[in-house]
């Protein structure tokens, strides 16, 4: 298979320091953080350190050109799919940053430890994207998911933000259990935590092994809630209403966009598509989520809901192309990625720009008539929905088109034409929103949000590069395809 | 001279994670839910001793100062949360806390 | 000039468009001008073209002219052509001077209302259609005409639209002989399958070699394209709309619905004989549909208290007869019937149209009465056509037309016994009708006054068929009294004569004979009835009122035609109003929407429900797993 | 030259945004702008037809032929191509285009800027079906047309626009969705195949398939088209997005959204799933004869003037299911016709209905009736176009349905039966309409105004135009043909002339080189 390593030095070499930078940069940006806090609170300058190193970061990270596939036994492997992803996820974070200036700019709490948080979370996450190894994998998860504990509830005179804390930790702390159960069941049997190892181990069984099983179930149980795929899905609507608007997005995008690529990478590594009760049991679980999470939007009234129901959904779709497998569904993967991020942050952060410093906007009435009151925003928040709902001219058409391609090619008819039965349902509660907005309201004049102009301007430029990137991509994928195709091949 | 079989270790391990798992679902003290987190973290802790003392490696040790430390680190955050909570509440009863639903 | 020939149907359309965008900006003075104008244009060039058609070329059959190729789609082909022949000079020619009469008519007839330049435009609109109708050299621009009169006659029945059911008349009219159209173009649809071609020539030439007599394929075409005729000409089963068509203007009536369109059924007929000569089934049929029609035509004709409704059955009766002629093969004797029943039915109407005008708009006959004195011109024109519907022997045309179909219905070797029984019976029938008619209108006591007394235009219009009504029939007479047959010779060219079982030519006397009497019978009895002993039809009448009133019903065909079709449409199409098919989908919804609540039930947002979700799906998994 | 296809997208598309955004100066500005646009490409269109009139393309049936690499990683092209038949579909759409800003001239008061935007943009998108070679970019304008005519219905409709605008657009986008799988399919099979990943028609036309996936891949399409025609029972979508929309979007939707549906069936279902089409050629048929009569049915028992033409339309679109499946020349030429006269005849009965709503403010014909007496114009151009919807000879839709009818005659003669009958339940209810609208003494109390100079040049175009087709099919059938007659016979040789520059399928060969597939 692809990253399979036949390297076994130990000794650290200096690209494989050039490839651990990245790391380092955020950790230290972290750490320098807490000294510019301890020597003064100053939100403005917080957040552009933040945002300089994260785009430091990432500007490392494509121009330093570091050997095609650097590996750091045992716990990282530097390969083109990781990189990516890595790149992805900073990306992601920059912008997240932007918003999230925006956001607390105008909130009373104590704003800059919130930036420590976001950049610990975003090193988790980049963590997850490059282990190989059940430790780095561990550790990645557990540092985001301690940050997003506080992270989502710290807004803290918020009561929602605090149900939702606590049930977030609670779940999450319950599955990482899981999960380390299972981790130690799978080093029982084949005793290696090393994704590789492992997978030399199951190589000569056609048949998983019981212990394996309930090992491999167990780890899947912890993957599948920080997922939020079915049945693990309950505390994604709680979560995603309870947390402050860009918080929210982080869970959304970053958190499960790193461990899909793990996900991509573990079972790819041990060759899952062999074992009918894993391709079955993923099946189950991407058809559950499609339905489900289309359902328990259908009707529902609260947009973050709404969102969080139909995410539900898109892992299910997401599922969908993993399962297809072949080079081309870990390419649909990859690309969904990129499409769903921009998509989501960019509604998301639409609903930021449209909250006051009271509470988020988030129910129908905040966006009724929009299309009247602030056209732009309302088309633009039309397009994500539609990008979500797969409409064509946005990125979550090319998106779809992908991942149906790749289960086509896949031959896996039943999950496509589930595929297909739900987004017809899921377009309804798209389009839904959009009638809300259309309404004629002149009746409405609810007090309009006022942000201070250096917020506008910030939030304005990070949506409107989204919005391009959403046609961009939308419209000429072929970039962003060759790019993807040509780092995993590399 | 007898040595143990891994397979007790083991066993013991899955005991107490059912334990954990258990009280977690009966316990409606959000406290007590906490704590029974922690044992089913412990119990996995365990089985990782097991596994890396019948592989005769550290790796399994390692793991479980690791995981002590996440503990660490979870219930501390954890506490700060139920505290805010019990002001906001005025009560541990973690059923309370269903504000957001549907 | 023959190059010409499409300006005989061009001329009435140019009217008609004139009419339709000058609409109420022409000065009042210039409507009939150019409505009355063009047509009779169009009768001079039919004059010309025909003569110079008859002189210069006799030995041509006939002459084409392709104004442009209408459809051309790999290899289905029709052009847009005429087809100038004897027989559709004859029909021409009565359509275009009967036409113009009319239009002379009602340029003082219809003066006073409103939709004058409409009225002009619909009835040029209508005599361009007829005449492509009997002009056109394919079948399917045949069709067109067919179609464009159907539509024209739709609209001046319902001329006064104001008046909700006219409309419903015009509307019934309209969809019935759809009916019959919708068969015929079946009829079409096979013809242009076996021939590849929809030209009448082409047809008739290769249909003899292509069939043998009697063969199915043409018996087939043949009732289709009869189903066509039957519908226009309103004869059984689909005669029920011509009553009811008489809520439109009285030149209408006397022009669509007497003298042209209704004829159209025997054009066809004639026009395709050669088709129908190969199928001797539906030939039959023609003859016995006739029969039947003007029997029961007739009988509803004796009941009718609506001088006009008394036309209209006399009208359907009298087609009856045409179809009965070209059901023996006495093709010729057929049309002579068509061109001698054009003038005195037209003449009748008009005249009709002239009364009911007079006493304001009254239609019932019993509440008119002793108009001879009031309106002697209109009386006089009148009686001569009576006599000429009647066939009064000798003196009017009617008599040598219809008795020519009555001697060949027996003569022909087609024709048998009791052909000629129900002939004959009609014959008598209509005599007694007419007179009837005749008597209760303008004879004994005054019921109304006269409002208004017709002017120049009508009287002329009235005088001039009068004429031709009596002068008509003196073109064809019977052998056995100086045998002239300008009409049997005239059409010759296109239509075979009439072959006659050999030995009989002598017995045909007797049949005159025969015909002479009962139809002076029947206007003795009529005049018995009438005028002696007024109160005796009361008697009659009140003595068998369920047939009475099953007459004037016309059989009722009406109410057996709601129950069978209307009514079940009607209940089939309210039923399914709210589209039965949204069902399904709105099932689909309706599930969806169950689902939703379900599993938003189970977002109970309480914590340890969460965990034991997540518990449970833990175990789903493993069991999963390890079952597998 | 061939510039010129994807030109009309772009002037369209571009003056849809210019038309929004002059719009803030003033509503004026962006009518006229729409209006020149869909002039200017009307124009365009008509040279291009004489042209090709005067000197037919030889040898091959397409006349311009426009390709650049698109997606090259999936073998897609923005490869469009025009023939007879897109020839004539495209003057249609931007003969109606016109009409529809005219209509809208008093109708649109509120959002005039993003109303015509709306507008371009459905233009825009239909045209791109109507010239597309490529059936992924075939599918992205599909799509693509969808959004605005559900902002058209959902902004600007009536009463119950939401539920309709939801309705149409989930029906539509959920059965393209089901032909994008079929594409896919044909596009693996075929790659599988020749190793040539394309989603070009011309490289897919020859593609053999096993009778079985054959079948299925044809389902995929035949769903999506059939929903958009509508054929019963997939038009339960139809009579609410007419009934509902404002005039000119029902005008769009039945004139020529309708269209694409019919399109896509002649353009490929028949050529690249020929046997699996024969195979189920007789149901489809039967749907179609199901279709003339169920529509004709209910449109007479209707009360919504709107719907009871929106069910006319259901009647009429059977003729083309009836005709596509014959395989019958005759018939295909039929169904080209049927295409154009019901875009005009059912697009002027819309537009009259609108104009009545105008004037009246509703759509319940038992309100209505004498408006001959007030509005004799109005009547006259009602009259003419009912009579087209029942087949009146001289009326371009008799012309459509007589071939149509010829045709299929020679292949299933009872089918032929029951659509006749079909013409005369048209009769029926469009003999009910004059009735119930015109004839009778008028009930509605208030002024009514006759057409007004600006209705008098729409009407006058539309009457012309369908007299035209009636008397003169000549022009459209030969145009029409050769086309029609390649799709129907289709020479499993690639026509040179029309393929792309190849650069397809390079992610698929790089993917056996990488060899990661398992």
């Amino acid at each position: 298979m692809l990253f399979l390593s036949e390297r076994k030095e130990v000794v650290m070499s200096r690209e494989d320091l050039l490839n651990i930078v990245p790391l380092f940069i955020l950790t230290s940006a972290a750490i320098l953080i807490l000294f510019s806090i301890a020597i003064k609170r100053n939100h403005k300058v917080i957040y552009v350190i933040t945002a300089l190193s994260l785009l430091a970061d990432f500007i490392f990270l494509v121009t330093v050109d570091t050997p095609a596939k650097g590996i750091i036994e045992p716990l990282f492997i530097f390969d083109g799919f990781g990189k990516f992803n890595f790149g992805l996820i900073l990306i992601t974070a920059l912008a997240l940053t932007m918003l999230s200036y925006a956001y607390f700019e105008q909130r009373e709490e104590r704003k800059e430890e919130y930036y420590i948080l976001l950049i610990l979370a975003t090193l988790g996450a980049c963590t997850l994207v490059i282990s190989k190894h059940f430790v780095s994998l561990f550790l990645g998860l557990e540092i985001l998911s301690v940050s997003l504990y506080s992270m989502i509830a710290y807004l803290r005179k918020r009561k929602r933000s605090d149900e939702a804390g606590i049930k977030y930790l609670i779940m999450a702390a319950f599955s990482s259990a899981f999960m380390l159960f299972g981790m130690a069941l799978i080093y029982y049997t084949t005793g290696s935590m090393e994704f590789g190892a492992i997978a030399s181990y199951l190589a000569p069984f056609s048949k998983l092994p019981l212990l394996m099983i309930a090992g491999l179930g167990f780890l899947l149980i912890g993957i599948g809630f920080k997922l939020g795929v079915v049945p693990f899905h309950m505390w994604i609507a709680d979560v995603y209403e309870g947390a402050p608007l860009p918080v929210t997005s982080f869970i959304a995008t970053v958190s499960k966009g790193g461990i899909v690529i793990l996900l991509v990478r573990f079972f790819l590594q041990i060759n899952g598509h062999q074992y009918t009760s894993l391709v079955v049991i993923f099946s189950v679980v991407a058809i559950a989520s499609m339905f489900i999470g289309n359902l328990l939007a259908l009707q529902q009234q609260n947009i973050k809901r709404i969102l969080a129901y139909s995410s539900i959904s898109h892992m299910g779709y997401i599922l969908v192309a993993f399962l297809a497998g072949g080079s081309l569904g870990i390419e649909a993967v990859a690309f969904y990625l990129v499409a769903y991020f921009i998509t989501t942050v960019g509604a998301f952060g639409i609903l930021t720009t449209l909250s006051d410093s009271q509470r988020d906007a988030e129910l129908f009435d905040d966006v009724r008539g929009l299309f009247w009151r602030r056209p732009w925003t309302a088309a633009i928040f039309s397009a994500m929905l539609l990008s979500l709902a797969g409409v064509p001219l946005t990125a979550g058409f090319v998106g779809e088109f992908y991942i149906v391609a790749a289960g086509v090619q896949g031959n896996m008819w039943l999950l496509v034409i589930i595929l297909v039965i739900n987004s017809a349902i899921g377009l309804f509660y798209y389009i839904r929103i959009i009638s809300i907005m259309s309404e004629k309201q002149e009746a409405i004049d609810r007090p309009e949000v006022t942000l201070k102009p250096s917020v506008y301007f910030i939030s304005g430029i990070t949506i409107a590069a989204l919005v391009i990137a959403l046609f961009w991509v939308g419209i000429f994928p072929d970039r962003l395809m060759t790019l993807i195709r040509f780092l995993i091949f590399s | 001279m007898n040595v143990i079989p891994a397979e007790y270790g083991l066993i013991l391990a899955s005991v107490l994670f059912t334990l954990g798992l258990v009280s977690l679902l009966i316990r409606r003290n959000i406290i007590f839910m906490l704590i029974s987190v922690e044992i089913m973290l412990n119990a996995a802790g365990i089985a990782f001793i097991v596994a890396g003392s019948k592989w005769a490696q550290p790796d399994g040790q390692v793991m479980f100062i690791f995981i002590l430390t996440m503990a660490a680190a979870e219930v501390s955050v954890g506490l700060a949360l139920i505290l805010q909570m019990y002001h906001q509440l005025k009560t541990l009863d973690s059923d309370a806390a269903n504000k957001m639903k549907g | 000039m023959s190059d010409l020939v499409w300006l005989i149907p061009g001329l009435p359309f140019v009217g008609a468009v004139i009419l339709i965008f000058g609409g109420t900006n022409l000065p009042r003075r210039l409507v009939p001008v150019v409505g009355a104008g063009s047509v009779g244009l169009s009768a001079l060039m039919t004059l010309f073209i025909g003569f110079e058609f008859l002189t210069a070329t006799p030995t041509a059959q006939s002459y084409q002219q392709v104004v442009w190729n209408w459809i051309e789609a790999s290899g289905f082909s029709v052009a847009f052509a005429f087809h100038l022949d004897v027989l559709s000079l004859v029909f021409i020619f009565v359509i275009t001077f009967v036409g113009f009469l009319i239009h002379l008519y009602s340029a003082e007839f219809m003066a006073s209302d409103e939709g004058y330049a409409r009225f002009f435009a619909y009835l040029n609109l209508f005599v361009g259609f007829m005449l492509i109708l009997v002009m056109a050299d394919n079948l399917l621009l045949m069709y067109l005409g067919w179609e464009g009169v159907g539509l024209c006659s739709y609209l001046l029945i319902g001329f006064w639209y104001l008046d909700e059911k006219n409309g419903y008349a015009a509307r019934k009219a309209f969809i019935i002989t759809r009916v019959g159209d919708t068969a015929m173009v079946i009829g079409l649809f096979i013809l242009f399958k076996t021939f590849g071609t929809l030209n009448i020539a082409g047809i008739q030439e290769q249909a003899p070699q292509l069939w043998v007599v009697g063969s199915s394929q043409a018996t087939l075409i043949a009732l289709l394209l009869l189903g066509g005729a039957v519908g226009k000409s309103a004869q059984l089963p689909l005669q029920t709309w011509l009553p009811d068509a008489m809520a439109g203007p009285s030149p209408v009536s006397a022009l669509i619905h007497a003298a042209t369109m209704v004829t159209a059924g025997v054009y066809i007929i004639a026009r395709t004989h050669v088709i129908f000569e190969l199928a001797p089934i539906a030939l039959f049929t023609v003859g016995v549909i006739g029969a039947l029609t003007l029997l029961i035509a007739g009988f509803s004709a004796l009941t009718q208290y609506d001088l006009k409704r008394v036309l209209a059955y006399s009208t359907i009766s009298q087609i009856g007869y045409m179809f009965l002629a070209l059901g023996v093969g006495a093709w010729s004797s057929a049309i002579f019937h068509f061109m001698i029943h054009a003038f005195f039915k037209a003449l009748l109407f008009l005249g009709a149209g002239a009364v009911i005008a007079a006493v304001h708009h009254e239609h019932d006959m019993f509440k008119m009465g002793g108009l001879r004195k009031k309106l002697p011109l209109v009386y006089w024109t009148f009686l001569i056509g009576a006599a000429s519907l009647a066939a009064l022997p000798f003196v009017t045309a009617g008599f040598y037309s219809k008795d020519q179909i009555l001697w060949l219905s027996w003569a022909s070797e087609k024709g048998n016994n009791w052909l000629f029984l129900a002939a004959l019976i009609g014959a008598f029938i209509t005599t007694v009708y007419t007179f009837r008619m005749v008597f209760l209108t303008f004879f004994g006591e005054v019921k109304t006054q006269v409002t208004r007394v017709p002017g120049l235009a009508i009287n002329i219009s009235l005088v001039v068929l009068a004429i031709l009504s009596t002068i008509g029939g003196f073109i064809e007479i019977p052998h056995s009294m100086g045998h002239v047959q300008m009409v049997t010779d005239f059409l010759s060219p296109v239509l075979p004569v009439t072959s006659i079982r050999p030995g009989i030519e002598s017995s045909e006397w007797i049949i005159q004979l025969a015909a002479a009497i009962l139809s002076i019978g029947g206007l003795l009895l009529a005049y018995f009835l009438y005028m002696k002993r007024p109160s005796l039809h009361f008697k009659i009448k009140n003595s068998i009122p369920h047939l009475h009133s099953f007459w004037l019903s016309g059989w009722r065909f009406d109410s057996l035609y709601d129950w069978l079709v209307v009514r079940p449409f009607v209940y089939v199409a309210n039923i399914n109003k709210n589209d039965p098919f949204n069902g399904p989908y709105n099932g689909v919804v309706r599930a969806a929407n169950f689902f939703h609540r379900i599993l938003s039930f189970t977002q109970s947002g309480i914590l340890r429900w969460y965990l034991i979700g997540v518990v449970i799906g833990a175990i789903l998994i493993l069991t999963l797993g390890i079952w597998l | 030259m061939a510039i010129i296809l994807p030109g009309f997208i772009v002037t369209l598309l571009l003056g849809g945004i210019l038309s929004w955004i002059v719009a803030k100066q003033s509503h004026l500005y962006a009518r006229w702008i729409s209006l020149l646009t869909l002039l200017a490409n009307f124009i365009a269109i008509i040279i291009i037809w004489i042209q090709n009139m005067k000197s037919p393309a030889s040898g091959s049936s397409w006349i311009l032929n426009f390709s650049v690499a698109w997606i090259p990683s999936f073998g897609i092209n923005f490869h469009m191509a025009l023939d007879g038949l897109s020839l004539l579909l495209l003057s249609l759409t931007f003969f109606l285009g016109i009409l529809s800003v005219l209509i809208s001239w008093k109708e649109i008061q509120s959002r005039v800027g993003l109303y015509h935007f709306c507008l371009l943009w459905v233009l825009a998108g239909i045209t791109g079906v109507f010239l597309t070679m490529d059936l992924f970019l075939f599918y992205f304008f599909w799509e693509v047309m969808l959004i605005p005519m559900f902002f058209l219905i959902l902004i600007w409709g009536h009463e119950n626009r939401r539920y309709a605008a939801f309705k149409f657009f989930i029906f539509t986008q959920a059965s393209g969705l089901l032909m994008l799988l079929s594409i896919l399919g044909l596009y693996f099979v075929h790659g599988g195949q020749t190793g040539i990943y394309s989603f070009d028609y011309f490289q897919l036309l020859g593609t053999a398939l096993a009778p079985k996936i054959g079948m299925w891949l044809m389902l995929g399409f035949l769903v999506a088209f059939i929903v958009k025609l509508p054929a019963v029972p997939f038009h339960a979508w139809l009579p609410d997005a007419h009934s509902e929309a404002p005039t000119a979007g029902s005008l769009v939707l039945a004139a020529l959204m309708l269209k694409t549906g019919a399109y896509g069936l002649l353009r490929f279902i028949v050529p690249l799933f020929r046997d699996a089409a024969m195979e189920i050629a007789p149901w489809a048929m039967a749907i179609g004869v199901l279709g003339i009569l169920y529509g004709a049915l209910l449109a007479f028992s209707q009360t919504n003037l709107k719907r009871l033409v929106a069910y006319t339309s259901v009647s009429h679109m059977g003729f083309i299911m009836l005709g596509v499946f014959s395989f019958n020349e005759v018939a295909a030429q039929g169904v080209v016709m049927q295409m154009m006269a019901h875009g005009i005849s059912t697009g002027a009965l819309f537009i009259l209905a609108g104009m009545i709503y105008e004037r009246i403010h509703t759509r319940d014909i038992r309100e209505m009736g004498g408006f001959w007496m007030k509005m004799p114009f109005m009547g006259a151009t009602a009259l003419v176009f009912t009579m087209a919807t029942w087949g009146l000879p001289g009326l371009g839709n008799f012309v459509a349905e007589f071939l149509t009818l010829v045709g299929v005659w020679q292949v299933a003669p009872m089918l032929t039966i029951l659509a006749a009958i079909g013409l005369v339940a048209a009769t029926a209810y469009s003999l009910r309409i004059l009735q119930k609208v015109f004839y009778g003494s008028p009930v509605v109390s208030m002024e009514l105004t006759d057409l007004s100079f600006r209705e008098r040049i729409i009407m006058g175009a539309l009457v012309i135009s369908i007299i035209w087709l009636g008397l003169f099919p000549q022009p459209v059938l030969n145009t029409s043909i050769e086309a029609v007659n390649v799709m129907l016979h289709p020479n499993n040789k690639v026509e040179a002339s029309v393929l792309p520059s190849l650069k397809t399928g390079d992610a698929f060969s790089l993917r056996e080189k990488g060899g990661s597939d398992e």
